[in-house]
C-alpha cells in the first residue's frame, strides 16, 4: 500500500479563517460557525498537492498532514 | 469520476455544493496565477520605466539623460522580447510606450493591494 | 556594461521594490482582517501576499546587486550586508541594509514556519512593521531626486495605502471570534504567581 | 488480610484521620514498584475520575516513559457540580491519598508529586496540608500543593498539567497525552484521588478493594457520599441514601458527562464499571442523580446544557459556539415549546460538535444531550411552552 496521509486540526490553534475549506472543499467543509470539519479517512492521492497547500496556507498553522492511522479494512 | 478513488470524501447529497466550491477554488487559483504573472510583468516593466523616468528627472544630470533613457528602454525591450535594440531614438518617444504599459499594469498591482 | 544603465536599474528596482513591499504589507493586513467576497476567497489574499513577497525579494536582489556592482558608487559588498558601513550616504544607505535584513528574516522564517513554530514565526513577522517604514525612509534619503514628483507620488501612494490598512487593523481589533471569550475565561483560571 | 474499605476507621464527622491512627489501623506504607503495577493490572482497578481508564495500564505507560523524571498529579479538582466524594475522602482520609501518591511515585520513578485540589474545597485543602505536615521530611520534599480553579474543565488531566506548568488551568492539545508528555515535558501520571486511595489499600492486601464511592444527589431523602460494594444495584444505593424523596422519573448516571436512564430501568443496574460498560453505560464520576417525576426533564437538561456551555474554556470554536447553540436551542424548546426546526438543529449540531475539541468537554456535553433526547424523546417532541424564566 502506498503512503496514506490524513489531515488533522489543532482545535486550539484553529481560529476559523476557513482557508483550508476554500482550498480543499473535496475533503474539508466548514461547520455552522466557520470551523473546519475534515472528512474522515486518508486524503485521496490526487488531492495531496492541494492538501499540502491547505496546510502551508493556514495562517495559524493549525492543520497538518500526518500519516494515516492503521487502516481498518472492514470499515470501508 | 473525479472525486472517487482512494480516500473518503462527502456523501452524494453534498456533492453539488462541493462541486460549486471546487469550481470556485479552481477559478480563484487561476486568478491568483494571472495576478501573480501580471504583477511580475508589471514590476519588470516598472523597473525600466521608473529607471527611465528617474533618468529624466535626476537633478543636474540633463546631459546624460538622453543616453541613459535609451539604454533603460533597451533593457525593457530585451527583458520582454529578448531582442537587443541599439536605436538611439528620441528619449521621449521610446519612453512613452513603457509609461503607458506601466500605468495600466500599475492599476493591476494596486488593485491587488 | 553601461554604468548608467546599472544606476537607473538600481533606482527603478528600488522604486518597484517599495511598491511591491507596500502591496505585500497591505495584503498581509487584509488577510488578518479576513477580507473576502464571493469572487475573492481568503486564500487568494494569502497566496498573493506570499507570491508578491517572494517577488519583492527578487527585485530587492536586483536593486542591491546593481547598486553594488555599479563601479560609479564603489559601494562594495560589505555595505549590502553590514548596516551603516558605506562611506556613501552612510545613514540612509544603512537604513536600506537594515530593511533588507529584516525582510530577509521575515521571508526566511516564513519559508520554514513549520519548523520554527507559529509563535516564533509570528514574533519575527511583527518586524514587517519595522521593515517597511525603514525601507520608506531609505527611499526618501537615498533617492537623489526623492522630492521629485514621480517618486514622491509613488511613495505617497504607498504610505497612504499602508497607513490606511494598518489604521483599519488597529481600529478593527481582533478578528478571532473566540478572542474575547477566551481571554476572559483564561483570566478566571489564571493562577500565575506574578499576579 | 481481609478486604479493606476506604471510609473504615474513625468517625467521618471527626474530620481528617491522623497519621498515627492511619498507621495503627493499616500498618506502614508498603513498597511500590513494578510488582505493584502488575498487581493493579491484575485487579483491574479502574480510574475513578470519570474516564475509567485502567490504572495499571496507565502506570505501566508512565513508568515506561519515565526515565526517573516522571511526575504524579493527585487529581482532587472535583469540578463536577454534584460530586462530593473526592472532597469527602480528602477531608477524612488524607493519608490514604498520600500513601497512594507515594506508591505511584515509587512505581513510576517520579521525582515529584503534585496534589491538585479544588481551591474552593477548603476542608479538603486543610486536611491534606495537615496530613502532609505529619509526614517525614523526605516525603514532604517530594510533594507540593496546587490549587485548581473551580471550573469544570480544570479537572481535565491536560488542564492540571497546564496549571502546574504555566499557572493556567485550561486544557491543552493532545496528543501527546499527559502520560507521555506532561508537567515540564516529563511523563505525568494524573490520577484521581479516590483511585490513589484504593491503591493504598490494594498494595497492603494484594487484593482488589471492591468498593466504590458514589455521590447520591437530587430527589433522595439523605443525599451524600456512600461507599458501596461493587455490584450492588443502583436502587439499593438510592435506598442507602434514604430512598427517593418523591416519585422518581429518571436517573443521571455519572454526572454531567453521564447518561440519563428511566428510573424503572435504572434501579436494577449494577454499580460495577465492567457490567455497565457491557450495557454501553459508564459509572463516570459516580454521581447518581435522581430526577423526580415532578420536574420537567427538558427544562432540567436545558439548564445543564447552559452550564456546560458556560464552562467551555473558549479555546476551540466548535465547543464554544456549538455548545452555546445547543444550549440555546434546548432553552428555546424549554421556554417556548417544541419546534421541529430546533429538534433538527439539536441533532445536526450534536453530530457536528462531537470529537472536535482539544479536550473531551464537547464530547461529554453532546453525549449527555444525546442520551437525554433518547431517554426523554417524548418530552422533547411534545414540550409545551413553559414561560419559565431560566433559572
Amino acid at each position: 500500500m502506498s503512503k496514506r496521509f490524513e489531515l488533522a486540526v489543532d482545535r486550539i490553534k484553529c481560529d476559523g479563517r476557513g482557508l483550508c475549506a476554500e482550498i480543499l472543499p473535496e475533503v474539508i467543509r466548514l461547520d455552522s460557525w466557520g470551523y473546519p470539519i475534515i472528512a474522515p479517512g486518508p486524503v485521496p492521492e490526487h488531492l495531496m498537492g492541494l492538501a499540502q497547500r491547505a496546510v502551508d496556507d493556514c495562517p495559524v498553522l493549525a492543520i497538518v498532514l500526518r500519516r494515516a492511522e492503521i487502516q481498518r479494512q472492514k470499515a470501508t | 469520476m473525479a472525486l472517487g478513488g482512494g480516500g473518503n470524501t462527502y456523501p452524494m447529497q453534498m456533492m453539488d455544493t462541493v462541486q460549486d466550491r471546487v469550481r470556485a477554488r479552481d477559478g480563484a487559483m487561476r486568478l491568483l496565477n494571472r495576478m501573480t504573472t501580471g504583477a511580475a510583468v508589471s514590476a519588470l516593466v516598472g523597473v525600466g520605466v521608473l529607471g527611465a523616468v528617474s533618468a529624466h528627472t535626476i537633478p543636474g544630470a540633463t546631459s546624460t539623460s538622453t543616453a541613459s533613457t535609451s539604454t533603460a528602454s533597451a533593457s525593457i525591450t530585451s527583458s520582454s522580447t529578448s531582442s537587443s535594440t541599439s536605436t538611439s531614438s528620441s528619449g521621449l518617444q521610446s519612453s512613452t510606450t513603457p509609461v503607458t504599459s506601466s500605468s495600466s499594469s500599475g492599476v493591476a498591482v494596486s488593485g491587488g493591494s | 556594461m553601461d554604468n548608467t544603465l546599472l544606476w537607473y536599474t538600481t533606482r527603478g528596482a528600488g522604486a518597484v521594490t517599495l511598491v511591491l513591499l507596500s502591496a505585500v504589507v497591505v495584503l498581509g493586513i487584509l488577510s488578518v482582517l479576513r477580507v473576502q467576497s464571493a469572487g475573492w476567497p481568503r486564500f487568494l489574499t494569502v497566496g498573493l501576499h506570499r507570491n508578491l513577497a517572494l517577488m519583492t525579494i527578487v527585485f530587492l536582489a536586483l536593486h542591491i546587486v546593481t547598486a553594488v556592482i555599479d563601479p560609479f558608487t564603489h559601494l562594495g559588498w560589505l555595505a549590502a550586508v553590514v548596516p551603516f558601513s558605506s562611506y556613501y550616504r552612510t545613514f540612509w544607505l544603512g537604513l536600506g541594509t537594515v530593511a533588507f535584513e529584516l525582510l530577509l528574516a521575515i521571508v526566511v522564517t516564513s519559508l520554514v514556519r513549520g519548523f520554527i513554530g507559529q509563535s516564533a514565526w509570528r514574533l519575527v513577522h511583527w518586524l514587517s512593521y519595522a521593515s517597511w517604514p525603514v525601507a520608506v525612509l531609505h527611499g526618501f534619503g537615498t533617492g537623489t531626486d526623492a522630492w521629485s514628483a514621480w517618486l514622491f507620488g509613488l511613495q505617497a501612494v504607498c504610505i497612504v495605502s499602508v497607513a490606511a490598512a494598518a489604521g483599519y487593523r488597529l481600529m478593527a481589533g481582533s478578528r478571532d471570534p473566540l478572542a474575547a471569550a477566551r481571554s476572559s475565561f483564561q483570566a478566571g483560571v489564571d493562577r500565575r504567581e506574578s499576579k | 488480610m481481609s478486604r479493606l474499605r476506604l471510609l473504615a476507621g474513625p468517625d467521618l464527622a471527626a474530620g481528617a484521620e491522623r497519621l498515627h491512627s492511619h498507621v495503627g489501623r493499616l500498618g506502614p506504607l508498603p513498597k511500590g514498584g513494578h510488582s505493584l503495577i502488575e498487581l493493579l493490572v491484575r485487579t483491574e482497578l479502574a480510574g475513578r475520575g470519570g474516564a475509567g481508564f485502567l490504572a495499571g495500564l496507565k502506570w505501566r505507560a508512565v513508568a515506561h516513559a519515565s526515565r526517573g523524571s516522571a511526575v504524579v498529579v493527585a487529581n482532587g479538582a472535583e469540578g463536577e457540580p454534584h460530586s462530593k466524594k473526592d472532597r469527602l475522602l480528602m477531608s477524612t482520609r488524607p493519608h490514604l491519598i498520600l500513601d497512594g501518591a507515594l506508591l505511584a511515585a515509587a512505581s513510576v520513578h517520579a521525582k515529584e508529586i503534585v496534589l491538585y485540589i479544588g481551591e474552593e474545597h477548603h476542608s479538603a485543602l486543610r486536611s491534606m496540608t495537615g496530613a502532609l505536615a505529619e509526614r517525614t521530611a523526605g516525603e514532604r520534599r517530594l510533594i507540593r500543593l496546587a490549587r485548581a480553579p473551580a471550573r469544570y474543565v480544570a479537572g481535565d488531566s491536560s488542564a492540571s498539567v497546564h496549571l502546574v506548568d504555566a499557572g493556567i488551568a485550561t486544557p491543552t492539545t493532545t496528543p501527546p497525552p499527559t502520560r507521555e508528555r506532561g508537567v515540564g515535558g516529563a511523563a505525568t501520571l494524573v490520577q484521581n484521588v479516590e483511585t490513589l486511595a484504593h491503591v493504598a489499600l490494594i498494595a497492603r492486601t494484594g487484593a482488589a478493594t471492591n468498593t466504590v464511592l458514589v455521590t447520591v444527589a437530587g430527589a433522595v431523602r439523605a443525599p451524600g457520599v456512600l461507599e458501596v460494594d461493587t455490584g450492588i444495584a443502583v436502587g439499593d444505593a438510592v435506598q442507602l441514601a434514604g430512598g427517593p424523596s418523591e416519585p422518581p422519573r429518571a436517573l443521571l448516571l455519572g454526572g454531567y458527562f453521564g447518561r440519563w436512564i428511566e428510573a424503572a430501568d435504572a434501579w436494577s443496574l449494577p454499580i460495577d464499571p465492567p457490567a455497565l460498560r457491557a450495557r454501553g453505560l459508564s459509572l463516570g464520576c459516580a454521581v447518581l442523580g435522581v430526577l423526580p417525576a415532578s420536574q420537567c426533564p427538558v427544562c432540567e437538561v436545558a439548564g445543564i446544557m447552559r452550564y456546560l456551555a458556560s464552562e467551555s474554556s473558549a479555546q476551540c470554536g466548535p465547543c464554544f459556539f456549538g455548545l452555546r447553540a445547543l444550549a440555546d436551542a434546548c432553552t428555546r424548546i424549554a421556554e417556548r415549546g417544541t419546534d421541529a426546526g430546533d429538534l433538527q438543529r439539536l441533532q445536526r449540531w450534536s453530530a457536528e460538535v462531537q470529537g472536535r475539541g482539544a479536550c473531551k468537554h464537547p464530547d461529554g456535553a453532546v453525549m449527555f444531550l444525546q442520551s437525554a433526547m433518547k431517554t426523554f424523546g417524548d418530552d422533547f417532541a411534545h414540550h409545551p411552552a413553559h414561560l419559565r424564566r431560566s433559572a
